[in-house]
């Protein structure tokens, strides 16, 4: 990057060689490796992937959430500074002060024995100089804000009294409660039904607008990196395979997994016939497989993609992919 | 198709099993040897009274002296574990039975049945638990067997409520359902199916049971209800050296830090027990 | 309003579980072999002795009757007499029962002030050799028999470092508290160990739960983590274990009382079942059970509010 | 000599707590060993337990026919609440002791036919027939002078009413008075300011402002209390403990001379259970009785503290007879006798002993281990008292572990028990003398001592040549004082004498 | 290849009005004060029917009742009103042997791969289990027939010693299937059968069950909340919502043309997989009334763009609105309603 300091430019949160590992009896799991990515203010980077890829390892790792076998290694660049080597209590300030998260349940996410009241000025006490009775009004104003109807009525109810949906609004408002730059948002409308999600990503966007934040929003529905993220990033086995906007990657994968993954989605229009599925399963952390991580369940592997792994590379601006056949799969996909 | 990536678990290495339960299986092991074949260890009679060597300081001969009946308590305490084992197997194995039997009935009935069990287990444990075994043992007359009548009426209410619980819990999931789809007997989804997830608890609190049953049994030995001299038996040899704390500290020490190590052996294996039965979903 | 109707319902309960109480303690009593009369004269009764005797105490009518006569005067709160001591079932108890829950809440109170720190410790520490000292310790303290514990504590503490009196049970609040310490200590040993180990449980597994990272990640400090979110979970299955032990901790009494020479509901019950003493021997099975089935209602009222789900 | 120093509580160390504070209703040495301290009888024991002294009576003289006994009352002597002791008062309590619906003791009083007044300052016991334990009789708690006024303006309709009331605040004349009584845990006596004796120093007695039982039942817990001086004294120290504590600093390990025998009582009765009883063979009980080692016993079970019984009854004992062991360790003749029955290869049987009594534990352990040389197996049962009481009630017993210790300075009392088997079967165990009983029917009212000592030395002859009971060892009472304890007694029959107690001032 | 209501064809499965309520446990108190004891209306009067070799989808919202269907279907729940007839009898009435075959003949499989596997039983005991129960094969046959069942699922061979834990969710599931088809039934009833898999091995199970229904000619009632998969592989859709079916019709014409508002919001609602399509107006407002407490008139009407006044005071029946197409809507009772025409055109 030149000096010239455009803060449009400027990345709100740049990730360099994350790398996570679980010493587990059964041998260290690296469950995110070099993973790279930045974050632009105000953008929402989507991160995709299936069950076991790495996702919330690597949103926990950047707020340093990871529990006790996990070590987190790496730079995490947060306004200048790593968070990763940060002292605790300059981290206090950033958690929930200035980067906020979300968690994919909220029924294990909220505390089931304290009022909703408590959870979110608990955060407004942490971070805010408001006396209680500001703190109370605030609470009800975030309510309010995420669409919880009767909010005042609602502050002194416990987690249990709410649905599902309620209770990943409640989630937010906590998580938007001292004005985060930054929402990591792990799986938030997973748990939900349809028509929920499509309000709650509706509102996250809304929010998102407002208060120019930037989101990471991690998922394994391609349909809710379509319909809300400007960037992508697929994650295989704890690494990035392939990221670029949202656009160019839907029109052109150029990884096999991720065109995999795009076909494996019913589409209409070709009721009741076999769907281009991935063979196999995901490979387990403990024991992945040399090379590319891919190649036992890849149409186009051969013989390098099991020796050597793929680095990640850029192809075009913005665009990155970690597949030594990359043209030859982008090829193949714009002629099906 | 590829067959699952896990690395398999078929046989269990020794290594890979807890270490506290390697360790409470040592201990536990090492006790029901003892408690088997107390003479190849006991260097003495444990009943065989020496006129001569009353009260005698622990020694070369006799390593944990003797007491005053001049009765070596290195073989008193050695014999004794054939005594405190059967206590701790004899006194919870029945009550294990019954409540886990009755337990996963209840438990799968559900409805009246589990409301009129709650009572009685109320009623049970409202009771003040030893008070109530002294006044069986009482009705009954001392002595370990009505000891384990005593233990039995009581405990098992608590395997019970342990089991009724999980069963409930294990009921809710699909294969108990899977199990009724296919047309299955309750007898074989409660017994074959819901009982195997269903225990672990009741097993790692029969550990615990075991070792406060020889408390228990120690207790009782105080009272005089327990064990009968002039068998040996731990709390009663501490019962017995009461008297002598001052001056013939062995009596009373040595069956003390067998009770010790003999309850640390059950709280290590039912913690061991207890990783090692986890559900693995 | 929904704690209300729950505390209701457990007092409605209770209705049945005395009930039951009741008939089983009338017939195990009249099951003990011997009677009142041959338990107070000895060696030395003669025939007509024991025989005037146990009419003089109505044992002679048939069983039936005998029960029927005890409902009525429980239900017009009369608990007869007690064959040994010559005094009312109730001053005896109103005498006897406020000793042993003195004793046992001082017990219960110091097993929760050994336990809940040292399981914090144990559990923040885990694998440790903070951890394993403090299982270890614990693990001794419930393996000791209570009368040899009380026995070491009286040595040490009373005749040797007069720290402690010997025994006995003082003259005033404070005096008594003083005298009541080490045993309520002794007491407090095995359910201590027993609060530890399952707290410690508790604390492992609330630790790792979502809502704590959650707090987490809004930057509170970890004190304010431990208190407002991991203890308080975890407290909810220790504290419904609790009030399970209550009644093992009333049956400890008995012996520790004996150790110490206090004068508690437990030895009087050891000694009224030993004497035959039924009317003293129902009498107070029945107050006890009160006293465990209010416990119990007492930890399942602040399960609840520490758990607003379990009112619901 | 020491010169007796006034004032101070002493604290006492009681194993087990009162229950019955009426010297005639009473029924347990918890009481009776203690009354003697708050009411005071006619005529005093003796501190060997054998002669008599005055108390409430001056003098007294005993009819020529046996017929009658007249008593002088002490001048001016007054019940604790400062009233004057009567002539009614002293009547209505005999007559009370006396009557056959009160209480179990009456029948120490069985001869006597009615007490009348004697001028104002005296009394006549009249009697049915002679009787030689009529004046011992007086010295016995039950005949204790209590004050009748008080006692029928006690709340209550009936007489057991009325003594119920009267307990919980009890008058009486002897040296301390009842001042207040927290069951299960202390009772506080306090001088007697009306107390007719004096001291050495010519004041009235007691020395003492008072005493304290503290209630301690854990031996161990009564023992540390005591070394650790918050306690003066304290009864029934183990005997294992006595060694140690003779050689403790600032304590006086006491060993009061009694009437106590531990014995074991055997079934005698041709089948028990529906099965032969090899113990109704009297060559068999001879044998164990010679199989067991007393010495042995005495050694493990008393550490030395106890002696080998040279009777069924105390040697303390008036008109006890006999000398060394009755029956000396001698497996030889033990073994022979079991042939001679026909129990050669031995046989199986059980003991009744209370459960967690050390000392019968003790006795009955080393007995199995001393009667297996003789083939026995001995199985141990231990039960609860009123189990026990029970089961020998009812014939349902083999063997049982048995002790005495007589109330009154008379060997009447134990024959009676033991070997008169009108009253109680002796001691349940279904032995029958016929010239025992008749010996001692006219020993009860024989005058003629020397007489009455053979009739004595005959009943006992016959009773430990063939009687139900292998005689283990006779104890003392072992108390420990702290060493600045002085003048405390225990008698022979039990009672617990603080009436010339005194403390050191520090 | 849409196999229509024909009158006069007797379905192999057909439910006729169910109705399910969950009583609510209510405290002594309440009891004797004769407060009215609440209940879960779960079921509302429920009509479908299932002919022989099709597949039914059935979607609708978490907790409209579909789980509790499926349960009746299989009579793992016996329904408090209404019938479920298996070839015309009624379910309820079977017993015996009569309620065996029944069990054998039509099948569950669950949603969740976890729990639906007793976690204590090798592959092996579980098929082997149900094959010796319902006396499928001889004792020494049995092996044999696991080994095809494992061929049949695509699972490897060795498989069979295995534990649950030891496999994947995709291949859980796979063994749920087995299980199903190890009695060799007629009908299968999959509640939420890949819900809980990632979309690669969602593909899988899709594709495995499409061949198997071929292969076996198996009957399907589909259970399930994913659109995009209900719309692949069923012949007929039924949309459920608060315990009633409120529109049923044949795959192509009930995506393509919803009658009702809520078919419509759920097709809005869910998210397109074409990035350039995006609309920032949420297509349903308000969440899913109580159980406990149904709405007067049309269940919808809370939640509808469109109500009007004879939505809160009458329940629409389920009428025909075309071939086959039926809805429970005032609006669409007569002609193309005005919000079918904002539906999104297919991908
Ligand atoms: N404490 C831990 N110990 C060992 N391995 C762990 C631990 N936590 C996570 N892992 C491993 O890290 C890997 C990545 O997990 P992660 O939760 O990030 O996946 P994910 O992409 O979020 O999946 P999902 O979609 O299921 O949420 C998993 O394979 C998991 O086994
Ligand atoms: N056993 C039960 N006891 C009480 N209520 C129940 C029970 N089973 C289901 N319900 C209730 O019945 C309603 C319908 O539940 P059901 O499980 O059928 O919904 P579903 O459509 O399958 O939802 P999901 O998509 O979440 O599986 C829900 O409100 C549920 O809470
Ligand atoms: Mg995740
Ligand atoms: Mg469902």
């Amino acid at each position: 990057m030149s000096a010239v300091t455009d803060t449009a430019f400027e990345p709100a949160l740049s990730v360099k060689d994350l790398t996570t590992v679980f010493e587990t009896p059964g041998g260290p799991v690296t469950a995110v490796d070099a993973v790279s990515f930045d974050v632009m203010p105000g953008e929402v980077l989507g991160l995709v992937g299936e069950s076991g890829s790495g996702k919330s390892v690597t949103l926990r790792s950047l707020m340093r959430l990871v529990h006790a076998p996990g070590k987190v290694a790496g730079t995490v660049l947060w306004q200048g500074r790593d968070l990763l080597s940060m002292r605790e209590r300059e981290l206090r300030r950033v958690r929930g002060g200035k980067i906020a998260i979300i968690f994919q349940e909220p029924t294990t996410a909220l505390n089931p024995v304290l009022t909703v009241r408590v959870q979110i000025e608990e955060n407004l006490r942490a971070h805010t100089s408001l006396d209680g009775r500001q703190r109370r009004a605030r609470a009800i104003e975030l309510l309010d804000l995420v669409g919880i109807p009767a909010a005042e009525r609602r502050l002194g109810d416990f987690p249990h009294q709410f649905s599902g949906g309620m209770k990943q609004r409640v989630m937010i408002a906590i998580a938007l409660a001292s004005n985060p730059r930054l929402l990591l948002a792990d799986e938030p409308t997973t748990a939900l039904d349809v028509t929920i999600q499509d309000q709650i990503l509706k509102l996250i966007l809304d929010l998102r607008d407002e208060f120019s934040m930037s989101v990471v929003f991690v998922t394994h529905d391609l349909g809710v990196v379509a319909q809300t993220c400007d960037r992508m990033a697929v994650m295989y086995a704890g690494r990035i395979v392939e990221s670029g906007s949202v656009t160019e990657v839907f029109s052109e994968p150029h990884h096999p997994y991720t065109r995999g993954l795009l076909g494996s989605v019913p589409r209409g229009g070709a009721e009741r016939t076999l769907l281009t599925s991935i063979e196999g399963t995901p490979p387990s952390l403990a024991a992945i497989p040399a090379g590319c991580a891919f190649h036992p369940r890849c149409d186009f592997a051969v013989e390098r993609c099991i020796e050597r792994r793929p680095a990640l590379e850029a192809i075009a601006p913005g665009r990155m992919v970690a597949c030594f056949r990359q043209a030859d799969v982008a090829a193949e996909a714009a002629a099906t | 198709m590829s067959p699952a990536a896990q690395p398999r678990r078929r046989r269990i290495r020794v290594a890979r099993l807890p270490l506290t339960f390697v360790l409470g299986g040592l201990i536990l092991g090492i006790s029901l040897i003892l408690a088997v074949f107390p003479s190849i260890f006991a260097p003495y009679d444990p009943i065989a009274m020496d006129y001569n060597a009353i009260l005698a300081p622990p020694s070369l001969s006799h390593f944990f002296g003797t007491d005053s009946f001049g009765r070596d308590v290195f073989a008193r305490v050695i014999h004794a574990y054939t005594v405190d084992m059967q206590i701790a197997i004899f006194a919870t194995t029945g009550p294990l039975i019954v409540g886990v039997i009755v337990g996963a009935l209840v438990g799968y009935a559900g409805g009246l049945t589990e409301t009129l069990f709650g009572r009685v287990v109320d009623a049970v444990i409202s009771f003040p638990f030893l008070v109530l075994v002294i006044a069986i043992v009482a009705v009954l007359g001392p002595g370990l067997t009505n000891m384990y009548i005593a233990v039995g009426v009581i405990d098992w209410v608590f395997y019970g409520r342990l089991v009724a619980g999980e069963v409930k819990v294990q009921k809710r999931l699909d294969y108990a359902d899977a199990g009724r789809a296919m047309g299955y007997t309750p007898a074989r989804i409660i017994f074959r199916h819901l009982l195997p997830n269903a225990i672990t608890p009741a097993i790692v609190y029969w550990m615990t049971d075991m070792a406060l049953a020889i408390l228990l049994g120690s207790s009782l030995g105080y009272l005089g209800l327990g064990a009968q001299p002039p068998a040996a038996e731990w709390g009663v040899q501490i019962a017995d050296g009461k008297n002598f704390m001052s001056t013939a500290w062995w009596i009373s020490v040595f069956p003390g830090v067998a009770i010790v190590v003999t309850g640390l052996g059950f709280s290590l294996f039912g913690d061991g027990l207890a990783e090692l039965l986890r559900t693995k979903r | 309003m929904a704690l209300l109707s729950f505390i209701a319902r457990r007092l409605l309960q209770l209705i049945p579980t005395l009930a039951f109480i009741l008939v089983v303690i009338f017939v195990l009593v009249r099951l003990l072999p011997g009677d009142p009369a041959s338990a107070i004269l000895g060696d030395r009764a003669r025939d007509a002795d024991v025989v005037r005797i146990n009419a003089e105490l109505g044992l002679d009518q048939p069983l039936p009757v005998q029960f029927l006569v005890f409902v009525k005067n429980i239900a017009t709160g009369d608990f007869g007499n007690s064959i040994h001591l010559k005094v009312s079932v109730a001053s005896l108890i109103a005498d006897r029962l406020p000793v042993t829950l003195m004793l046992t809440i001082m017990a219960a109170l110091i097993a929760l002030v050994l336990s809940v720190p040292l399981a914090f410790v144990a559990a923040t520490r885990r694998g440790r050799l903070a951890d394993n000292a403090i299982r270890g310790s614990f693990q001794v303290g419930l393996s000791m028999p209570v009368f040899y514990v009380g026995l070491i504590l009286l040595t040490v503490f009373g005749a040797q470092l007069h720290w402690f009196p010997v025994g006995g049970f003082g003259n005033g609040f404070f005096d008594q508290l003083y005298h009541l310490f080490l045993p309520a200590l002794t007491l407090a040993l095995s359910l201590a160990a027993i609060l530890m180990r399952n707290l410690r449980a508790a604390i492992i597994g609330v630790v790792d739960a979502e809502y704590v990272d959650f707090a987490r990640a809004k930057g509170l400090r970890s004190r304010v983590i431990m208190t407002r979110h991991v203890l308080r979970n975890a407290l909810i299955s220790t504290i419904n274990l609790f009030g399970l032990q209550v009644g093992t901790l009333l049956g400890g009494a008995v012996i520790t009382e004996t150790v110490f020479a206090i004068p508690g509901a437990g030895r009087l019950m050891i000694e009224s079942i030993y004497g035959r003493d039924y009317p003293v021997v129902q009498g107070l099975t029945l107050a006890l059970a009160v006293v465990v089935s209010l416990t119990f209602l007492l930890t399942d009222i602040l399960q609840a509010w520490l758990d607003p789900r379990v009112a619901q | 000599a020491l010169s007796v120093e006034r004032g101070g509580v002493l604290h006492y160390g009681r194993y087990a707590d009162s229950l019955f504070l009426d010297p005639v209703l009473n029924d347990a040495n918890v009481d009776i060993w203690i009354l003697s301290n708050l009411y005071d009888t006619l005529i005093l024991p003796t501190d060997d337990g054998k002669g008599l002294e005055p108390g409430l009576a001056t003098e007294w003289t005993v009819a020529d026919d046996g017929l009658s006994v007249d008593l002088t009352l002490r001048k001016g002597a007054m019940f604790s609440d400062g009233s004057p002791i009567t002539v009614d008062d002293v009547i209505w309590s005999l007559k009370r002791a006396a009557n056959p619906d009160n209480g179990i003791w009456n029948f120490l009083l069985g001869s006597v036919e009615d007490v009348v007044a004697k001028g104002d300052d005296g009394i006549t016991i009249k009697l049915k027939h002679t009787d030689p334990a009529i004046l011992p009789a007086l010295t016995v708690f039950n005949t204790a002078i209590m004050p009748k006024k008080q006692f029928e303006a006690a709340e209550g309709d009936t007489d057991a009413e009325k003594a119920k009331a009267f307990a919980e605040h009890p008058v009486g004349s002897g040296p301390f008075v009842l001042k207040s009584w927290q069951r299960g845990s202390t009772m506080t006596l306090v001088k007697n300011e009306h107390y007719w004796d004096k001291g050495e120093d010519g004041k009235p007695l007691p020395y003492l402002d008072g005493i304290e039982f503290d209630l301690l039942p854990d031996d161990a817990t009564r023992i540390l209390k005591l070394q650790s001086g918050e306690i003066d004294g304290a009864e029934l120290i183990p005997y294992a403990r006595v060694e140690e504590l003779k050689n403790a600093e600032g304590i006086d390990m006491e060993l009061f001379p009694s009437t106590r025998v531990a014995n074991v009582i055997m079934n005698v009765r041709p089948q028990v259970d529906g099965k032969d009883n090899p113990l109704s063979n009297e060559k068999v009980r001879q044998g164990m009785n010679y199989a067991a080692n007393k010495q042995a016993i005495i050694q493990i079970v008393t550490h030395g503290v106890g002696t080998p019984m040279s009777s069924y009854m105390s040697s303390a004992t008036p008109l006890h007879t006999g000398e060394g062991a009755v029956y000396p360790y001698d497996l030889e003749k033990a073994k022979a006798l079991m042939k001679e029955a026909g129990y050669e290869d031995g046989f199986s049987t059980s003991i009744l002993i209370l459960a967690g009594s050390q000392d019968e534990i003790g006795s009955a352990t080393a007995l199995q281990q001393m009667w297996a040389q003789i083939g026995i197996k001995l199985e141990l049962q231990q039960v609860d008292n009123a189990t026990r009481t029970q089961k020998y009630r009812d014939g349902e017993f083999t063997m049982r572990a048995g002790a005495w210790t007589d109330d009154i300075a008379d060997p009447n009392e134990i024959t009676s028990y033991y070997v008169y088997s009108p009253n109680i079967d002796a001691v349940h165990s279904g032995w029958k003398s016929e010239k025992a009983d008749a010996l001692f029917e006219a020993s009860q009212k024989e005058v003629d001592q020397k007489k009455r000592a053979e009739q004595y030395a005959e009943i006992q002859k016959i009773y430990n040549a063939t009687g139900p009971i292998i005689p283990l060892y006779e104890t003392p009472y072992p108390v420990a004082l702290r060493d600045k304890v002085h003048g405390f007694l225990q008698i022979p029959l039990g009672n617990n004498v603080f009436r010339a107690a005194w403390m050191d001032k520090q | 290849m849409t196999l229509g209501e024909k009158p006069g064809d007797v379905p192999l499965l057909s439910v006729e009005e169910v109705v399910k309520r969950f009583p609510m446990p209510q405290s002594i108190l309440g009891r004797i004060a004769g407060r009215p004891r609440l209940a879960v209306n779960a079921l509302n009067g429920v009509n479908l029917s299932v002919h022989r070799g099709e597949t039914v989808g059935i979607v609708g919202e978490s907790g409209c009742g579909k789980s509790t269907l499926a349960r009746c279907l299989v009579r793992l729940l016996d329904p408090d009103d209404g019938r479920v007839r298996f070839e015309g009898r009624d379910i309820g009435e079977l017993a015996g042997a009569e309620r065996r075959a029944f069990n054998r003949r039509v099948q569950m499989i669950f949603q969740d791969p976890y729990s639906s596997l007793n976690p204590r039983m090798t592959v092996r005991q579980i098929l082997g289990e149900a094959l010796s129960v319902h006396k499928m094969r001889p004792r020494r046959h049995i092996s044999a027939r696991i080994a095809e069942l494992l061929d049949l699922v695509r699972l490897p061979q060795d498989a069979a010693g295995r534990y649950p834990h030891e496999f994947s969710g995709g291949q859980r599931q796979r063994i749920g299937i087995a299980r199903a088809l190890c009695v060799e039934p007629d009908v299968l009833v999959a509640d939420e059968l890949v819900s809980a898999l990632d979309v690669s091995v969602q593909a899988q199970v899709v594709n495995l069950l499409l061949q198997l229904q071929e292969e076996l000619s198996l009957t399907v009632v589909f259970v399930a909340h994913d659109l995009r998969l209900v719309r692949h592989i069923s012949h007929r859709v039924a949309v459920m919502y608060l315990g009633k079916v409120i529109e049923i019709g044949p795959t192509e014409a009930l995506f393509s043309a919803p009658r009702h508002p809520y078919t419509k919001a759920l097709l809005d609602a869910a998210p397109e997989l074409d990035p350039g399509r995006r609309s920032r107006q949420a297509a349903a407002r308000g969440e899913l009334p109580s159980p406990l407490d149904l709405p007067q008139g049309c269940l919808f009407n809370s939640r509808c763009p469109f109500s009007f006044e004879r939505c809160f005071a009458e329940r629409p029946l389920l009428g025909e609105r075309g071939r086959g197409h039926r809805a429970a809507c005032h609006l669409s009772e007569f002609g193309t309603p005005t919000f079918v025409a904002s539906v999104k055109a297919p991908a």
